[in-house]
């Protein structure tokens, strides 16, 4: 089995999340590796859009921010970002929605705005962006975070962007159509809403991980599902084209400089 | 009307103290230029507008220009925090930072409208979230055919719109192309605006019969200014520096390092140091 | 997801009996191809959309096709009446004709709103005029910030958009240049489409950044029928036949003649018919 | 003087209405030629906008329809139906609009929908089309009508698109912000709104033509200002330049059959 990082696994999970025909709405960082590596491997069809309004890009390198010419230069074509939050991503024209985050509950609502009071915080963040509609416009929602216990959080300092609200029923009773979030990828599991409860319950561990230490890693009471399976580890393709993306996106933002 | 003009001439004629300013670009076209000289014109109170506040608001914020801001997005892309508006909302230095936080489709939504001359838009958006809390100017609308309750907000209107394209003519008619953003709804909402752009030309390139121009009778100040977006990039002139994106981080956490910086790239230059970052390289289209 | 079929199989799979069918075009790109093929195939009790029904709708209500429209504009351009849809609804030949009738505003925003996934559109219009009183449709909604009242109409959402473009690549994607109408956006609102073009090309051209393209996942049937526009024109292929157009007003103008002409050039024909108008001159923008 | 047929002499006079920094909405056929009279003669820089989405055009020959390839061929720019309707002329970005229509009343609204009933009309025309907006969104309005008793109506059909209303302040009271109809330029006469009731007034009668014959093709008693002035004849100039247009469009389109 290859050496790899806790991270790569991580990437290489969400990557395998992703098929062929997906149209994808791509954010910056993890899962914009994810989606580039799907497409350079298992995916090569795979429809990416950033929210700059790049339809169909194809970057050969990972772009540092949403915008990168890169992305633009690639793409099938560029339309204006009121267009792509009308007509593209309010249109329902998006199947998966890659989000992250600063903190993530049980049900997978996300907080990107702040730590602390909103009015006094302690750690002013970046804040929504595109969240709050990918959330709730894209077919369905992959998040994709790293475990920790400031991370994964009982109770969200402040609610930018839901998942499954409060469980059960309560996502629809808003009047939300769409799925919300089926995957929730981690550096340690993969998790998915329990069909009922709707609550994040680990599906598959990834190898050498345990228990304990999602338990660990969270700030609440983790679920199980009955069956646990272990999560394959990254191939040596898969490693090699991830690997080979960030060092060419490296050189490149080194250059650039 | 356009009027081609200097730099200092056109921030001077369209931007006052108290103004609402729109300084846009979607990672793209990125008025660096044009900040810089806001700041060094010392203008105070602003409200500023914009999706995606970067390195040029964190340094308008910084300098103590600003009092307001409304935006959605404010960070350093892939890097992470911009120190001075941390500052700016943590600690009220160098004052107090009023914030209107929306969601990016609230703000791509309240541009169109106000390119459209609308008062407010509609969307369908702010469901479940915490933003409606702390955001009085978040309503709702019900459809009167569905009964759906739709999100509302009032259109932008700013005072000024000031943005970065790659060309104008000698009419001024102003030609964008590459990732657009909302800089041409920012111009068409906004009252008064000032472009710079990389050249002015005789005659705008035939590049498509559906090209994205903002007609000169629609544009306030034209200015050139070429290398006028840099760090940010101008697609067919030069890509976007993401190593200073990089270098910003260390500039801009303290305070004295941050003014330094100010003081020896802003307040004691002009906008022609930015022309040393001016080129043309092949174009994807060309 | 496109699919390239025939014309035939298109509008077989496409278009059904009773639905509520949107074939536009502003002039330029009407598929006139696409309507003949429906023609032939007898689709009945249609309810039409379109801004500027023309000499295709002429013709589809003429042969019986049609039950509803929904419209803002029916005439022969520069020319004069359509006879066809004046004999449907002075006298109710060959079918009483209902109207559901708006503004070119209206339309357009109603297009604009289905394709932006709403369920309608509000904008500044329908002031003191009478529409309103023959069209309940038309509602009002205020603006919940400045209390003006606007006009509210509920989006387009057709079963089939039929549109004609210049282009599509071999996966499926569209490319349409020069007068644009509401082609984009009546695809996007739709459930299913059918899209004739010029020509299936290995890959599209790189005319631009930001060229009007509807990726194929959006699009339905992609249909080659070279000349599939004429007498309307193909931007860069072949211009308007303005000489047809004035034509028609005396092929049109009674049943008889119309009759002839239907069954010698449509009910007798396929869409190869149309390939002896198709030609590609010189663009503007190459 | 040159001899000259009065629908040329309405032609003429529509053109010198127009300003060499107007933005002008233009409808097809007399504002069409009105138009672009003006920009091959005293309003070179004229900016002329079509609803089918071209921006500032300068065709070489009259389009049939709103939407003909010259217009775009010779176009600054074309953007879509909806972007036209609602960031131009909704935008507020047009300062006079060209209308016309099938009647017009004392207050300078139009029908362009039905004669008759709606229900069951004796002459169903096309409809209103862009009027109804740009009625009302244009910062003024020019209205260009060759003068009958069956066009020049006691009272409307049908209004598709407000003029002056009832006369007085009712359109404003409307909430209305623009002029409305400022000149209304008929085979005959030029008419203005009166300053206080707003009724279209006779201001300027064509060369040969008399009061009387303004009346008898009027369907309600017509209102001559306190002052009225004689329409000055079409020079040679513009007589030369209109019929060279038409000419040219003529052959155009003939060729094209």
């Amino acid at each position: 089995m290859a050496d790899y990082k806790p991270n790569e696994m991580m990437t290489v999970a969400a990557a395998r999340a992703l098929k062929n025909d997906d149209v994808c709405f791509v954010g910056i960082g993890q899962p914009s590796a994810a989606c580039n590596l799907a497409r350079l491997t298992h995916a090569p069809n795979i429809t990416l859009i950033y929210e700059s309004g790049t339809l169909a890009t194809k970057p050969n390198i990972l772009p540092l921010s949403i915008g990168d010419g890169e992305l633009c230069e690639t793409a099938l074509t560029t339309v204006s970002v009121p267009e792509m939050f009308r007509y593209w991503l309010q249109g329902g024209r998006i199947k998966v929605g890659f989000l992250g985050g600063a903190q993530i509950d049980r049900f997978a609502n996300l907080n990107t705005t702040v730590v602390g009071p909103y009015d006094k915080p302690k750690v002013r963040l970046p804040g929504g962006g595109g969240a709050p509609e990918i959330a709730t416009s894209c077919g369905e929602i992959f998040i994709i975070m790293a475990q920790g216990k400031r991370s994964f959080v009982d109770k969200l300092d402040f609610v930018t962007s839901i998942g499954h609200v409060s469980g059960g029923d309560s996502r629809a009773k808003l009047g939300v159509k769409t799925k919300g979030p089926t995957k929730l990828i981690t550096d340690l599991a993969m998790l998915e809403p329990d069909p009922e409860t709707k609550e994040m319950t680990v599906v598959s561990i990834h190898p050498g991980v345990t228990r304990e230490q999602i338990q660990e890693n969270s700030g609440w009471p983790i679920k199980f599902a009955a069956k646990v399976g272990e999560t394959p580890p990254p191939t040596q393709r898969e490693l090699e084209v991830l690997r080979d993306l960030h060092a060419q996106t490296n050189r490149a933002h080194a250059e650039a400089a | 009307m356009a009027r081609i003009s200097s730099l200092s001439e056109a921030i001077q004629s369209a931007v006052r103290d108290g103004d609402t300013v729109a300084l846009e670009g979607f990672t793209h076209l990125i008025p660096h230029a044009a900040g810089h000289e806001i700041v060094r014109q010392g203008r105070k109170e602003l409200t500023l507008i914009r999706m995606t506040p970067d390195l040029i608001y964190d340094q308008l914020i910084g300098m103590g220009c600003v009092s307001r801001l409304v935006f959605s997005w404010g960070g350093n892309p892939g890097v992470g925090s911009l120190h001075r508006l941390r500052d700016a909302i943590e600690n009220g230095w160098p004052q107090k930072l009023e914030l209107e936080e929306h969601s990016h489709a609230a703000m791509a939504n309240a541009y169109e409208a106000g390119a459209a001359g609308l008062p407010c838009a509609i969307f369908r958006g702010y469901i479940g979230g915490d933003l409606p809390k702390v955001n009085s100017k978040i309503k709702r609308v019900t459809c009167p055919f569905t009964g759906e309750e739709l999100a509302a907000i009032p259109a932008h209107r700013p005072d000024v719109a000031v943005i970065h394209a790659q060309r104008a003519d000698k009419a001024g008619n102003v030609m964008i192309e590459g990732v657009l953003g909302v800089q041409k709804e920012a111009v068409l909402a906004s009252k008064r605006s000032v472009v710079t752009v990389e050249e002015i030309v005789d005659e705008l390139p035939e590049r498509s019969l559906n090209a994205v121009v903002l007609p000169h009778w629609t544009v306030g100040h034209v200015v050139e200014v070429p290398g006028g977006a840099w760090p940010s990039y101008a697609q067919g002139y030069y890509p976007r520096n993401n190593g200073f994106y990089k270098e910003w981080d260390a500039i801009s956490r303290e305070r004295d390092s941050f003014h330094t910086w100010m003081k020896e790239n802003v307040l004691s230059k002009g906008p022609e140091v930015f022309a040393k970052y001016a080129r043309k390289h092949r174009m994807a289209a060309e």
